[in-house]
């Protein structure tokens, strides 16, 4: 069930350059169930900045009560954010949204693909804790902008093969995860992705026909799905006026069923 | 002592605090988060004839205060929303009141013939503001002349009573009030979106998709409060009052500047669980502000004896 | 390289960064703190015939993001404005830009006539806006013909290019910008506050003494982008663009939307430092942006190519 | 000279119901150096809420740059301003405006009359400890609304005689600031008050013909002097156009200069 509770800022780290992992504690957290779920932040307190801010679930610790949470501080919402200290309280709506069906990589023989963009990466890292708790065996390509930017590789390599790879080469391969990907070769029936909208589209043009499931970016009001700020076209009817909320029908969508 | 109860024409409210349109969608989401029928009554979302898909994203962008939508009417047309929406709504004891909308005068009036039969719907809410369409919306209320005709036309097809929003872009609100009073409304919902622009600083381009949108939340309230206080001293049907209300001294603030209920828009966004707790916060308030009753209230910002029997329950 | 010196009619400026009129004074206050010769220009306190107390106090309130003020055109009459507060600011090397105001045709043209001839004095700002005085101010900007018949009764008196301030409390502010245009306008000035009003949660009446004032500050921001965005677009005079400037980043925003210049009204009074410190941010962020002269953001928003030689200096 | 500057939090300290003592400490308190001057202080980062609030300084610690201020936490900014805690830093523009003359106390015979209501009473102290440390002799009368908001008696006491009335007649004296005044049954050649304006009316009408000073309250916008928000009417002139600022001609008035 959505909830909405002031939590306790446990710790506040930052991770790479403008990047931050916030650890919460609460009651909420015992609604989180699915891995790439996300809440709704209020950053501030009064009418400014007004709106919450998205960010996804990216480790889950039930029995702490606690979660974790890997944003950028970019814009007046996060940075404000990147400023809460340990024991002050953050308004935190959710779990919102619909996340990654881990179920989907059962039983498909092979390895299970987990490629992230960014701040698209966050999420799937309590994806990989839970294919890695239910015996897959995961690996994983995340792309940054540059060096400064990549983290979590020693978190992720843990549980699983990891490659990174940076637009500018800076470290890691150099380029697109896409690239990575091809440079495997290796045939993933059950691929799991959350990144940039170019990210998606390239893999979904290349891998539409496996199990991919993309987790979707869109501006939002609500987060609950009662503004239709954050709608797409579904795939079936392109130009017509059937939909999905980002919100609540997604974040994660297969590839296929909306219009990216 | 129930400090709350508020009639008005078609409406007997619980309470007059209610979502606003577009910011509740038919109310399915927020039902899985309180009980609905704490609700005074909810505005659904605009409903036109046929479905509309609505303009492309992004559709929202956050500005100081405020936010700015061009969400573009989006619904899934008037047949799902009576049989899917209203029917869901049906299991509450919550007056509905339907937002309608359309390009051309003949939808508004197919929306209102049918959506007036159904048995929750208790008023209309003419959509003659919205910002974001290309055609309609705000076209029909700029104009007093044709405010009226279009309210006149729905009143004639309606059964239920008719409720005018009316845009704040305008420079003589009065005379737009004026005119649909005459056309027969029953009352008037006010504020709709202030039009609005922002432009992204990397691209130059507007950050929603449409271009301008409609400016919401609080930075618009003394607006809606100047247009309301302006507004009711002239008209004498009542006023269903928003723009910018977050809390219970807000929604205090827009009675006495003439409301006589009030509507919640933007700040659903905020915090979803607004509505109820201003629900809840409203009769302390009222007692620590040693009022008996809600209507009191109303008007008290210009009125001698600001208590009229009529809006009292 | 000189990305920030600009060209309008009647004014050579270091910069196109001023502070806004009734937001500065007469300089004097600012003086103390910086150098007043950063600035590109200074609008000054409207100025009428006659020395004028304004209105009872309160006169401002604060609202989200925002602030009312009904300070009802306060200033010391022409002949002072003329002698005390001119004679001061000639000590620098700005042009003044004189806000006009009165009651009358009669009173603009007078102050137009005399002020004019002071030698600091590079332009006129008309304004057929100020929404805080029962006679004159915003009846002069709402109407398209008395707008245009004010400017040019204006413009015949005037010995510098005349700047008409527009109202955003207008249905159609196109058909005002291009009415003045007609009336001979040099320039446009946009946008002077929304009406606005807020209400004593304890007393129930209005906060500032005058009832309603001018909402001004972030809050309006997109407002006054949507208007200059629809505005420059259809006509062929530059604007000078307002409305919640705080930042340099905003500036840009001004400019995108179809502004020359910017003026920076409440800001100032949050931080008294913000025009200079804008006017040293300005540059750094042109080059982070990519423009070698702030002229190429000048309606980005709507231009194909956005340059045009005739504003940059 | 007036200064901008993001001063440091020294110590928080809740002195009375709803009221606060807060020291700060920076290089602006080198430029403090009358009584009953202010600062203008931004509660919070960011437009909500926007305007800054006018807050007296209380006491002034030239040798370690600090200042205190004391204030009511009411509204938005002030509870805001409650919240800062020590390490934390406060942006303050100041010193404002013209305080209290404590040159007109000297060589007047008598002793020096100090009268404060509510939250006028804090410029009072600075005033009381310089008067004192030019040898003149204070007494001061202090009003407030009910017991639990009374603050600093102790502090006055050190300076000179001191007598609290509250309004409901919780604690010391009931009832007016003026009552009190007329049972001290002596003649004060100089008087410096702060406090509700209509105190500061019935002061004017009792005793407009001594040497009396009055610090007044209006709502500001810029505090400077810029915008004409705080003006009041000149006493010569009290319908026609002849003005003085609040802010930066005051906020201290000789008694029958402007109309209250
Ligand atoms: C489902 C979902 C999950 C997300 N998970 C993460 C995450 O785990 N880590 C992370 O760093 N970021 C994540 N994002 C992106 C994050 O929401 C934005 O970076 C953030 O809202 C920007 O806020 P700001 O205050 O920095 O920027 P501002 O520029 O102040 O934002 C202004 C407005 O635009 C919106 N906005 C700006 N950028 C984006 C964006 N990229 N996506 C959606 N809205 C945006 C803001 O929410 C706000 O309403 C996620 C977004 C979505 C939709
Ligand atoms: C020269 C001067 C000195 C002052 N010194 C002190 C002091 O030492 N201690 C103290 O507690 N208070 C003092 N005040 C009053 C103080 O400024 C207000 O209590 C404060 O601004 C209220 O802010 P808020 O955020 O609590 O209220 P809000 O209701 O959020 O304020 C809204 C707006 O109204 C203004 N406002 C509200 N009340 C007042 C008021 N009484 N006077 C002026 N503006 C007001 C605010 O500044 C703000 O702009 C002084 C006022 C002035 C003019
Ligand atoms: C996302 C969004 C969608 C809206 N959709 C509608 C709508 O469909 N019909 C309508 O009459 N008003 C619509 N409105 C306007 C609101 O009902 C309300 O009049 C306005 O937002 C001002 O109130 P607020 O400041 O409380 O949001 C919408 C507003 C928002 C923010
Ligand atoms: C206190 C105050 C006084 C003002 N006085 C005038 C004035 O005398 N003449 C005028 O044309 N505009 C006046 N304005 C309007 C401003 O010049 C400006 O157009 C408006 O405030 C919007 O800009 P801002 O949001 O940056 O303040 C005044 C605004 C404020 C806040
Ligand atoms: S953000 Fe409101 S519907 Fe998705
Ligand atoms: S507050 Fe601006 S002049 Fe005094």
């Amino acid at each position: 069930m959505i909830k909405n509770e002031n939590m306790r800022v446990i710790s506040q780290r930052k991770i790479a350059k403008t990047i931050y992992e916030l650890t919460l504690e609460g009651e909420l957290v015992s609604e989180m169930h699915q891995p790439g779920q996300f809440v709704h932040v209020k950053a501030g307190s009064g009418f400014d900045p007004l709106l919450r801010r998205p960010i996804s679930i990216s480790s889950i610790m039930a029995e702490e009560k606690q979660f974790k949470m890997i944003y950028r501080a970019e814009g007046r919402g996060t940075q404000l954010l990147s400023q809460k200290n340990n024991g002050e309280s953050v308004d935190v709506l959710g779990p919102l949204g619909n996340g990654f069906p881990v179920e989907a990589a059962y039983g498909n023989g092979g390895r299970v693909l987990l490629v992230g963009g960014g701040i698209g990466v966050p999420p799937l890292f309590e994806l990989s804790k839970r294919l890695s708790a239910k015996g897959c065996s995961v690996i994983h390509v995340l792309g940054f902008q540059s060096k400064d930017n990549v983290f979590y590789e020693e978190e992720f390599s843990r549980l699983g093969e990891t490659y990174v790879v940076t637009a500018d080469g800076s470290y890691g391969g150099a380029g697109f995860v896409t690239d990575m990907i091809k440079r495997l070769e290796e045939d993933f029936p059950v691929i799991y992705a959350c990144g940039p909208t170019l990210m998606l589209r390239a893999l979904e043009a290349e891998y539409g026909h496996k199990k991919l499931y993309l987790s979707l970016e869109e501006r939002m009001g609500c987060g609950i799905g009662a503004c239709f700020a954050c709608v797409c076209h579904s795939a079936a009817d392109p130009d017509g006026h059937s939909y999905k909320k980002v919100c609540s029908d997604g974040p994660v969508f297969r590839a296929g069923e909306v219009i990216l | 002592m129930n400090r709350l109860a508020t009639n008005l024409p078609g409406l007997q409210l619980k309470n007059p605090v209610m979502p606003a349109s577009g910011c509740f969608g038919f109310g399915r989401e927020f039902s899985g988060m309180y009980d609905l029928n704490k609700l005074g009554a909810i505005m659904i979302k605009a409903t036109t004839p046929k479905p509309r898909f609505g303009n492309p994203t992004p559709r929202v962008a956050e500005t100081s205060a405020g936010m700015l939508n061009a969400i573009g009417l989006q619904n899934p047309g008037l047949s799902k929303v009576m049989e899917d929406e209203l029917g869901f709504l049906d299991k509450y004891d919550v007056p509905i009141i339907a937002n309608i909308a359309g390009s051309l005068v003949e939808d508004y009036k197919e929306v209102a013939r049918e959506i007036s039969k159904a048995r929750n719907v208790k008023a209309l809410e003419l959509n003659i503001s919205c910002p974001n369409v290309k055609e309609g919306g705000i076209a029909f209320g700029t104009d007093p002349q044709t405010a009226k005709s279009v309210t006149r036309a729905v009143k004639e097809v309606s059964q239920v009573p008719v409720y005018v929003k009316l845009s704040p872009n305008v420079t003589n609100i009065t005379e737009i009030a004026k005119a649909v009073e005459d056309g027969g409304a029953d009352g008037l919902t006010m504020i709709n979106t202030l039009l609005g622009m922002r432009l992204d600083i990397k691209t130059g381009k507007p950050v929603i998709a449409n271009g301008t949108g409609g400016l919401s939340g609080p930075a618009i309230k003394p607006v809606a409060i100047r247009m309301i206080h302006e507004v009711s001293q002239r008209v004498s049907i009542p006023i269903i009052g928003m723009g910018g209300i977050a809390s219970a001294e807000d929604v205090i603030e827009f009675f006495y500047a003439g409301a006589s209920a009030v509507a919640v828009g933007t700040a659903n966004f905020v915090d979803p669980f607004v509505c109820p707790k201003i629900i809840e916060e409203l009769p302390l308030l009222l007692e620590k502000l040693g009022y008996g009753h809600i209507a009191e209230c109303t008007g008290r910002s210009w009125k001698k004896n600001a208590q009229t029997a009529y809006h009292r329950a």
